[in-house]
């Protein structure tokens, strides 16, 4: 009878979800939508756009930096690096930093897009640089950590730590706060580095490996990770979301989860979806769910994006999600693109939300009330 | 699907059915018939009198159906579950005889084949479970049979050194020659072959000049058996050269 | 006495055992029990010896529990059996055959029959994802489901579901700026997907195929010079839904370096003059690992040669950082000079020991010699008995200077057996027996017979050759043929041969792979030409010398170099053949025909070989030309049926035919095209052409003087079999009536694919080609195929 | 006639000049074995004499024979006579090149056995 068997799934893991249609939501517009270059392709970098001052940055692997104005979309300016921009951009300070997959860091003026300096760094560079006290920070694929002065590019300090032999794709971002930089490691820890000199403040193991094989060992805090007020939550792979003390490193809660593409944080909540992309919303202070949204499971979701009302997330097909912040509730749905969406949906002025899928297509939508 | 799978009888027939069964089967020369029975009994009735027959039997079935292998497993299974097994004696004795077999297949003798000129690992392998038949139940009538065919098996042995000895010579690789019958001499001790490789030795310390030795093994020779054919000038027998010319021509005659 | 209640074992003080009872055995014998048990009756225990005796009991693997109690004096062991398994069914395995798995089941202890034990089904799980995971399947899930039966039996079933192998989407190389990403990944095993993929697989992640892409991009660098290069560190990592691998090479590449000088020190045993000649690498050379491999292997196998078959040879670089240069020191340590105490042979179950023996160039009670061994185990190969060899030399224990040669070999059916019937494009349906054995029953001998008769061919030949006639190799055979042909089915012109011949066959070797050869033979040989079918020019040749039967003595002399390292599908090597045959004087009509073929295999690389052949034959009488002349007669216009008129020319004399019986006889001229010849074209099609007036009907005549070549491109890997062979061939040549006749434009030619299978019945052999240079009116024949021996 | 290929045939002890110099007498057994290896011929009816014999019989010549005779009393040397080929191992090294080698990879195990 083996023949009357319905196809077995080949790929033997769950299919995408079927999206419902939505009946009462809230209507999306899109303000504008424009190519910027090739886009990430299926290199998992999870490459989003930089905003600052009303415009919206944008690399692409072909070597393509573009700035546009955030309002409209209008081109102001293009370089072609002809390197295969792989890591960010990243904004601050008046300084435009972005990392290439040949380990070559660059440096330019946002408003003009001239070339400020040029550095050289140990491996690949897959996420975005953070800028903050005249120091740019790049963290490297292969588990070093670098700062520039963001003036001449010259090296301050590299901090390093060693990885797993098997990790999951991917690093997380650097995120300053203060005098510290925070950072996630494939081995499950948080570390917090001094942004002066890279001595290390405080580390601390967010999950430990549990499994037999490699592949059920993996525990990387690969996602967003988000730092407000004396807070840093983390959120790691086979593991847990957990709520740091920004001084000391101290856990304050966490709950079971496993996590790939980050977290955000709105007002009192903490927005995150998990591996088989169930919508959580944490109590930022106590880590007690208040409210789950199943609709899109094992749509691969990406790291959220929050505006004040809205949560949004990208998906494996290329639509956009808006969920209510209230209760989670399905709001509304656009699509990018037929390729996944990979890139976290970054919030702008106004409510505007830029999402941009791996072809490179950014659309700036804006939901209404 | 069930509802289009006859009623098939290795599935459904009682253990002493199935057993009456093989037993015919096998007696009646039918041994793949036979053999399939035998498994299924053994799978469907895991344990009672009729299971260790069947497994001794099966064993039997695969060897004269020349699955040599899965004899091998059945029967090292049975000693394995069953080691105190009163039957546990014939069960080595069978493992001893299928290698012997594959040693010296009734064909080749039919043909006329010099089994000896072969690989000998499978008489090797055979001469060892034979020493364990004679070490295990050394007062059964197996050990008595056990104990001729170990020496059939030494003189084969034997025979494969002197071949190669002979074949030196001819090639004029003394020490070559000289080295195989040192090494028969050494290892099968007593067996029919002990002389030529004393003849082998004398004519290769002739050939290369060492006359002392060459007598002193001559000595030997003499005092073991006095009517070697080296000893009157006829030895290696060297067949015709037409001989080589017909298809079986070259096989040297003789067990 | 009422039985007193069993008390448990554990807290009471040792006793002497009267008796010993096991209850719950079902399938297990009490015997069994015992034998295992070491414990006996009248043994005193404690509880020491308890425990030390259910760990016996364990160990046999037939049971899941066993309690030891006391009742009185008499051990109650009470043992729970595991169960035995009834049927084993795998599902959805694909990737890993179910034989494979069943096997590798039962090497773990799970078979039909066998006791089954929970703790191994996990065991046997793990192991099973293991292997899927090394395929680079990861989304793999194994469910097995134990469903009990009666009789304490199991059913197993174990449910596959494999997912699709993760695909490598990225691999970068950072910190290379002398070479690129592609010049390096050009000969990596791992690949991102691209248009091969479906067939070389090389998009599908292995550790294995890593870690030895890893290693040529170590050797990329080192053999172009760069001494410091080093790969500072790899990251293999995965997308969350494992089905993407991503994969990252960081290195730094340093400096190129140049040899400064080179030197050979230690015990080199010969004169160091004698090894320097072997340095590949000279001063300003840009460094090399290759060459310093190269160069190494060179050396070793010079003293490896003559008995130092553990030399050791050690290149030390001393590398000056400021010149960027590298002196390189060839440390040489000999160690001992080893003999070879005994040859061995395993597998020759067919094979006699001699007809290996004798091919051996290293004796036992010798020095090692490597290249003996070697030699010998391609003269080995070149029997075409073996599938594999491989020889081993281990140690004798208790000896430092001692080993034995082992040569494992699997034996093939070397040879042919086609029985009844047969197909060939040439003679159409065969009901024939034909034996063609080259090791027959095992002795090295060549017998072949054939007993055929068919719709042209009636024919009885026996063969038989003694290659080793004598000990040093000198081969003596025979043949006897009786065949009835009619050449117009093989395509030939229309004429009928019934020949029979009787020959002895020499062959002495000059060297090691020369070989002088020398068939002497007599032959009677009978043509029946038709007048009105049989081309003119034969009818002539057959007047002219007013005989039919052609009676000879022939001798052929022959001298052969082959060099070819394997029988079927050598891919090194140069085999040539040059051939004087000649009836001696006496013979009905005096002629020679010579012959010489060449083939030299040119090894490109371990899946390209180009094979470049060719052979060209040359035929011509020696004694005087016979001519004889007839007079042309005519039909009697005044009385049709009486005698014929002889015709006069114009000044009245009587009109004469003159005719002329010279060169090579007709019936033994060359052919070309066909399977075995200049593929693409029909059998013998290809030469001089003849065509009675008015028909359309061509009668290939064939010609005195042939020349073929052809270009083939082998490809030994692509069905990694010994036996079967695939390639792209480029066949061309022709045949002319004589050297005047040659004209190059004349040549034909053809390309396309052939696939050649040495099946058990015998040599398979398919090609399917396009004629690349033809004139209209070729017999052209895209596609040609013969099975059994070729006729 | 001499045109017929015979194959060289080597049996027994090459023996180097550097070693025998330093052959004495007095020495034991394992030092003997240390400096000229396994002698070729150890008769078992002549345990206390060892041959160290060599033969050469290049393309079917006649064999050659050379033999040095080490003699012992128990465990000592006593007494050393006969003759060895002189070294000439670069002829060796000129015959075996008519041999050829394979390239490495296709050799397989080659030193499987090395212990």
């Amino acid at each position: 009878c083996g023949i009357f068997k319905s196809k077995t799934n080949r790929e033997n893991i769950e299919p995408p979800t079927e999206l419902a249609d939505i009946d009462t939501g809230v209507d999306v517009d899109q303000i504008w939508s424009e190519s910027t270059g090739k886009g990430e392709r299926q290199l998992g970098l999870r490459q989003a756009v930089a905003l600052d001052g009303g415009r919206v940055f944008a690399a692409d692997v072909e070597g393509d930096l573009t700035a546009l104005d955030a309002a409209t979309g209008r081109e102001l300016w293009q370089v072609e690096t002809g390197l295969r921009l792989s890591g960010g951009p990243g904004v601050g300070e008046d300084t435009l930093v972005v990392g290439g997959l040949d380990g070559t860091v660059l440096a330019y003026n946002p408003d003009s897009g001239s070339e400020r300096w040029r550095a050289q760094v140990s491996s690949e560079v897959i996420t975005r640089p953070a800028v903050g006290r005249g120091l740019a920070v790049v963290r490297v694929n292969d588990g070093r950590t670098y700062a520039f002065s963001i003036t001449d590019g010259t090296r301050r300090w590299v901090y390093d730590r060693g990885l797993p032999s098997l990790t999951l794709r991917g690093n997380a971002a650097p995120v300053i706060a203060g005098d510290l930089v925070i950072l996630g490691y494939d081995n499950g820890t948080v570390s917090a580095v001094s942004l002066e000199d890279g001595s290390q403040r405080w580390e601390q193991t967010i999950s430990e490996p549990k499994g037999r094989n490699e592949l059920d060992r993996m525990v990387d805090v690969d996602g967003e990770i988000v730092v407000s007020g004396s807070e840093v939550y983390v959120a790691s792979f086979n593991g847990q979301v957990q709520a740091l003390d920004l001084g000391s490193g101290r856990p304050l809660w966490n709950r079971e989860m496993s996590v790939y593409a980050g977290l955000a944080l709105s007002g009192d909540k903490i927005l995150v979806a998990d591996k088989n992309a169930n919508v959580w919303a944490l109590d930022r202070r106590t880590g007690a769910s208040l409210w789950r949204q199943d609709g899109l499971a094992y749509r691969w979701l990406t790291a959220p994006g929050v505006t004040d009302r809205h949560v949004v997330f990208g998906d494996l097909k290329g639509y956009v999600h808006w969920l209510s912040l209230e209760d989670g509730s399905l709001q509304a749905r656009e699509r990018v693109g037929r390729k996944a969406v990979r890139a976290t949906p970054q919030t702008g002025a106004d409510g505007v939300v830029y999402v941009r899928g791996i072809r490179g297509k950014l659309v700036a939508f804006r939901a209404g009330s | 699907c069930k509802w289009f799978q006859k009623e098939d009888p290795l599935e459904t027939l009682p253990v002493d059915q199935m057993y009456a069964e093989a037993k015919s089967a096998l007696v009646g020369g039918n041994l793949g018939r036979a053999t399939r029975y035998y498994q299924r009994l053994i799978a469907r009735f895991p344990y009672g009198p009729y299971t260790e027959q069947a497994q001794l039997e099966l064993a039997y079935a695969q060897h004269r159906n020349n699955e040599p292998e899965d004899a091998l497993s059945t029967i090292n299974r049975f000693i394995r579950t069953y080691p105190a097994h009163d039957k546990v004696a014939y069960a080595f004795y069978l493992k001893a005889l299928i290698n012997f077999e594959r040693g010296n297949s009734a064909l080749d003798r039919l043909v006329g084949i010099d089994a000896t000129q072969r690989d000998q690992a499978f008489n090797v392998q055979s001469f060892n479970d034979f020493a364990e038949v004679i070490r295990r139940f050394p007062d059964t009538r197996y050990a008595v049979d056990a104990r001729q065919r170990m020496v059939y098996l030494r003189n084969r042995l034997a025979r494969h050194e002197i071949n190669v000895a002979q074949y030196y010579l001819r090639r004029k690789a003394w020490v070559a020659a000289l080295k195989r019958g040192q090494y028969l001499i050494e290892v099968y001790p007593q067996s029919r072959y002990q002389s030529d490789a004393l003849a082998v030795m004398a004519e290769s310390y002739r050939q290369l000049g060492q006359d002392t030795l060459a007598d002193d093994t001559v000595r030997v020779l003499e005092a073991n058996d006095p009517q070697h054919p080296y000893l009157t000038g006829g030895w290696p027998r060297q067949g015709g050269w037409w001989r080589k010319l017909l298809p079986f021509g070259d096989e040297r005659r003789g067990s | 006495a009422q039985a007193l209640a069993p008390s448990p074992i554990r807290g009471f003080e040792p006793f002497t055992v009267a008796d010993i009872r096991v209850d719950g055995l079902q399938r297990i014998s009490a015997g069994t029990v015992y034998t295992y048990l070491p414990i006996e009756r009248g043994d005193r225990i404690d509880r020491s010896r308890v425990a030390e005796s259910i760990r016996a009991l364990f160990r046999t693997g037939f049971f899941n529990d066993i309690e030891i109690e006391r009742q009185g004096d008499i051990l109650v062991i009470k043992v729970s059996e595991r169960p035995a398994i009834n049927k084993i069914t795998l599902v959805g395995n694909k990737d890993i055959k179910s034989e494979e798995l069943l096997k590798g089941l039962k090497d773990i202890g799970l078979a039909e029959g066998e006791t089954f034990d929970r703790l191994q089904l996990q065991r046997v799980t793990q192991e099973l994802v293991r292997q899927y995971n090394n395929r680079g399947k990861y989304n793999v899930s194994i469910s097995p489901t134990v469903t009990d039966l009666d009789r304490n039996r199991v059913d197993l079933t174990i449910d596959v579901k494999e997912g699709k192998a993760a695909k490598i989407k990225h691999i970068n190389i950072v910190g290379n700026e002398t070479f690129s990403d592609e010049e390096i990944l050009d000969g990596w095993e791992s690949g991102t997907t691209n248009w091969l993929s479906w067939y070389r697989r090389d998009d599908q992640y292995s550790r294995e195929k890593l870690s030895g892409d890893l290693e040529k991009l170590n050797s990329f660098y080192l053999d172009r010079g760069y001494v410091d290069f080093n790969i500072d560190s790899t990251q293999v990592s995965i997308g969350p839904d494992r089905r993407e691998m991503y994969l990252t090479a960081n290195v730094r590449e340093g400096e190129v370096y140049t040899i400064s000088g080179t030197r050979i020190s230690g015990d080199t045993i010969i004169p160091v003059e004698e090894l320097q000649r072997l340095v590949l690498i000279k001063e300003g050379d840009t460094f090399s690992r290759r060459l310093l491999e190269l160069t190494r292997d060179s050396i070793i196998s010079v003293l490896a040669n003559i008995g130092y078959a553990f030399a050791e040879v050690e290149p030390i670089p001393e590398i000056d950082r400021d010149t960027r240069t590298v002196k390189v020191n060839f440390y040489v340590q000999p160690g001992k000079r080893v003999y070879v105490r005994r040859i061995l042979y395993k597998g020759n179950t067919r094979t006699s020991d001699e007809v290996i023996r004798r091919e051996m160039r290293q004796f036992e009670g010798m020095w090692y010699s490597q290249a003996a061994i070697d030699r010998s185990k391609i003269r080995l190969q070149r029997l075409g008995f073996f599938e594999d060899i491989s020889i081993e030399t281990p140690q004798v224990p208790g000896s430092a200077d001692q080993v034995d040669v082992v040569i494992s070999m699997k034996e093939r059916t070397s040879g042919s057996f086609v029985f009844g019937l047969g197909y060939s494009q040439l003679s159409g349906v065969i009901t024939s027996v034909s034996v063609q054995q080259n090791n027959f029953f095992g002795s090295g001998d060549r017998v072949g017979f054939t007993v055929q008769n068919n719709r042209f061919v009636k024919r009885f030949d026996f063969s038989y050759l003694d290659p080793y006639f004598t000990d040093d190799g000198i081969s003596l055979g025979y043949n006897v043929i009786y065949r009835e042909l009619d050449q117009g089915q093989a395509n030939i012109a229309n004429f009928t041969t019934d020949n029979g011949a009787l020959q002895a066959v020499f062959g002495v070797p000059i060297t090691e792979t020369d070989t002088v050869g020398v068939v002497f033979g007599i032959d009677r040989n009978q043509i029946n030409v038709i007048p009105g079918a049989t081309p003119d020019p034969f009818i002539d040749y057959i007047d002219a010398l007013g005989r039919r039967t052609f009676n000879a003595w022939r001798t052929e002399i022959s001298w052969a170099r082959d060099s070819r390292n394997a029988f079927f599908n050598p891919t090194r090597g140069t085999y040539q053949r040059i051939g004087a045959e000649i009836t001696l004087p006496g013979s009905t009509v005096e002629y020679y025909k010579l012959n010489y073929q060449f083939a030299k295999y040119w090894p490109i690389s371990r899946s390209l070989v180009l094979l470049s052949a060719a052979e060209i034959g040359y035929g011509d009488s020696y004694g005087d030309a016979i001519t004889r002349s007839f007079p042309v007669t005519a039909e009697n216009p005044f009385d049709p049926n009486g005698p014929r008129v002889p015709v006069l020319d114009d000044n009245g004399d009587p009109l004469l035919r003159v005719v002329t019986a010279d060169g090579l006889p007709f019936f033994e001229n060359f052919y070309a095209g066909g399977v075995r010849s200049i593929r693409g074209f029909e059998d013998n099609t290809l030469g001089p052409i003849f065509r009675f007036p008015g028909s359309d009907f061509n009668q290939p005549l064939g010609g005195s003087f042939k020349t073929t070549g052809t270009l083939e491109l082998i490809f030994p890997t692509l069905l990694d079999s010994d036996t079967t062979r695939v390639s792209a061939f480029l066949d061309f040549g022709n045949v002319f009536a004589d050297t005047d006749a040659f004209d190059v434009g004349e040549f034909r030619a053809s390309a396309g694919v052939a696939l050649q299978w040495q099946a058990p019945i015998g040599p398979i052999i398919l090609n399917l080609s396009t004629p690349v240079k033809k004139q209209d009116g070729d017999e052209i024949e895209r596609l040609q195929f013969t099975f059994g021996t070729q006729f | 006639c001499g045109v017929i290929y015979k194959v060289d045939v080597y049996q027994g002890n090459l023996l180097r000049a550097t070693d025998i110099e330093q052959l004495k007498t007095g020495l034991n057994k394992r030092q003997v074995i240390a400096l000229l290896g396994t002698p070729s011929v150890a008769d078992p009816f002549h345990q206390s004499r060892w041959d160290y014999l060599a033969t050469v019989s290049q393309r079917g010549s006649k064999t050659e024979v050379k033999n040095l005779v080490l003699k012992f009393e128990g465990e000592q040397l006593v007494s050393i006579e006969g003759d060895y080929f002189p070294e000439n191992d670069v002829e060796l090294v000129r015959e075996m090149r008519r041999y050829g080698n394979l390239p490495r990879e296709e050799r397989n195990r080659r030193r499987a056995g090395r212990s």
